[in-house]
């Protein structure tokens, strides 16, 4: 038996945000991680463990990024936000059962 | 009775956090934090679907609050022309993830009451939000 | 809102193996397989495309680090055997159902 | 008839592929691949056992080879002193993967009929491989 071994790098991308992904921020994270995955990197975490506030239009742009990703054998998963207000448009929306959701964003990268 | 001119724009709305969180101040803390935000969160969405889709000469809206004892009213007047027929507005189907199209399902999870009325010249939303006292018995009622 | 961006790099080794994968081969196979999981390597594509004969001593030696990589976070993903015969243990033993098998190891790398 | 002495280590285990190779060259191809394939891996999980499991003094063991019309009969005779009780071989949890434990799983896959019988001095196995020949009308039937 011959056995030969070679070792392939792949990146995870980690975005850590801060303060409120709202309308007015959706289309930065959009263009900012459009950008990474159009770069070829399609495996995303996405820290919102210190994020304040999310509406619609911010998990429009996570679930836009999500999507793309996924159909390109990637994914965008999310560290869940600390302040559970931050969380409630996941749950009203039932994007918490889409989405891959942990702790910490260490977590994440080691598990992925 | 409190009012807030809005800007319509998505940064215009980055105004009704701070007026919603005066607006609840009189109440004790562990009924306000709850209720400031699921007002913030609805009015957001509110303000959002205006700022997309309400035709607004003027650029702005109006918001207009009254909080009684129980409840708190939130009414959202703009300029818009085009009147909303809100039985038409699609709910998103659960097993198919979609990008947009969730505000208003955000929004009736949110609210106790939504009605909606066009005035002739206005677009009027009214929001109402209950408020979740904590249970307590009669001895201790304090209202 | 500020946003953070840092890459993190993941290892997938690829192990290509030629000729028989069998009793007298499991014990080195093993042995290398272990080696790559205790150094943190826990995403390992085995490429069986040329490797002619597998009997169940052979898949004892790739159950047992799927186990382990699983337990890890991680996984071991298996390039079909190009050769039917070589790829009948699988069948027979159900454990085509258990590894995840591709036909490229390129595929397997891309979409991890 | 044909006889090999294998040496009862898993390098030994090596000379049965091309030993049942010959045994098939009398055989069509297009019968002796598949039936070779089968017999290879089925006495290879023979041979692991009798290697890892059967206590024998000499350090060897023997087949024997019978072909007929339509089978091909392989004998596997060590001097294991161990009888083995095949009822209690237990059958892997098609749930639960185990690392071993799969050998006679795979060994009844392959044959069309297994024999253990312990004749004093011996552990004999015997398998049968019934020989699958294409498919063929009476008329061009030619055996
Ligand atoms: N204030 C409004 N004025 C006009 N049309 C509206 C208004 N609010 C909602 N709509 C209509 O209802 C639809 C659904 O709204 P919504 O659930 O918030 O999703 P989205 O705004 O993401 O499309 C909108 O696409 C729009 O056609
Ligand atoms: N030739 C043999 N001599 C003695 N015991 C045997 C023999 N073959 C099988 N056994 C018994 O049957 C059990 C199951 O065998 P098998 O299914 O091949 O799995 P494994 O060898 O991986 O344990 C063995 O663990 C052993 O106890």
């Amino acid at each position: 038996m011959d056995i030969t071994t070679s070792t392939h790098n792949v990146d995870i991308v980690v975005v850590a945000m801060t303060g409120r992904l709202d309308a007015l921020e959706s289309a930065q994270v959009r263009a900012l991680l459009t950008e990474h995955i159009e770069a070829g990197s399609h495996r995303i975490v996405i820290d919102l463990s210190a994020v304040e506030f999310v509406d619609s239009a911010g998990l429009a742009a996570l679930v836009q990024a999500m999507k793309r990703s996924r159909s390109a054998g990637g994914d965008v998963r999310l560290v869940r936000p600390t302040d559970a207000n931050a969380y409630r448009v996941f749950e009203l929306t039932k994007f918490d059962q889409v989405f891959d959701i942990g702790d910490t964003a260490e977590d994440l990268v080691s598990g992925w | 009775m409190s009012e807030l001119t809005v800007t319509s724009t998505y940064e215009g709305l980055r105004a009704i956090g701070p007026w919603l969180r005066e607006i609840v101040e009189p109440l004790d803390d562990d009924v306000a934090a709850p209720l400031l935000a699921r007002m913030e969160l609805a009015l957001q969405e509110l303000g959002t679907n205006t700022v997309d889709h309400a035709d607004s000469p003027d650029g702005s809206f109006v918001l207009r609050s009254t909080i009684g004892d129980d409840s708190v009213r939130i009414e959202l007047r703009d300029r818009g022309r085009s009147t909303v027929d809100v039985s038409t507005i699609p709910t998103p189907d659960a097993d198919e993830p979609q990008v947009r199209g969730y505000g208003m399902m955000i929004i009736e999870q949110l609210v106790s009451r939504l009605e909606y009325a066009h005035d002739g010249e206005h677009n009027v939303w009214t929001a109402t939000f209950e408020i979740d006292h904590p249970a307590s018995g009669p001895e201790n009622s304090e209202h």
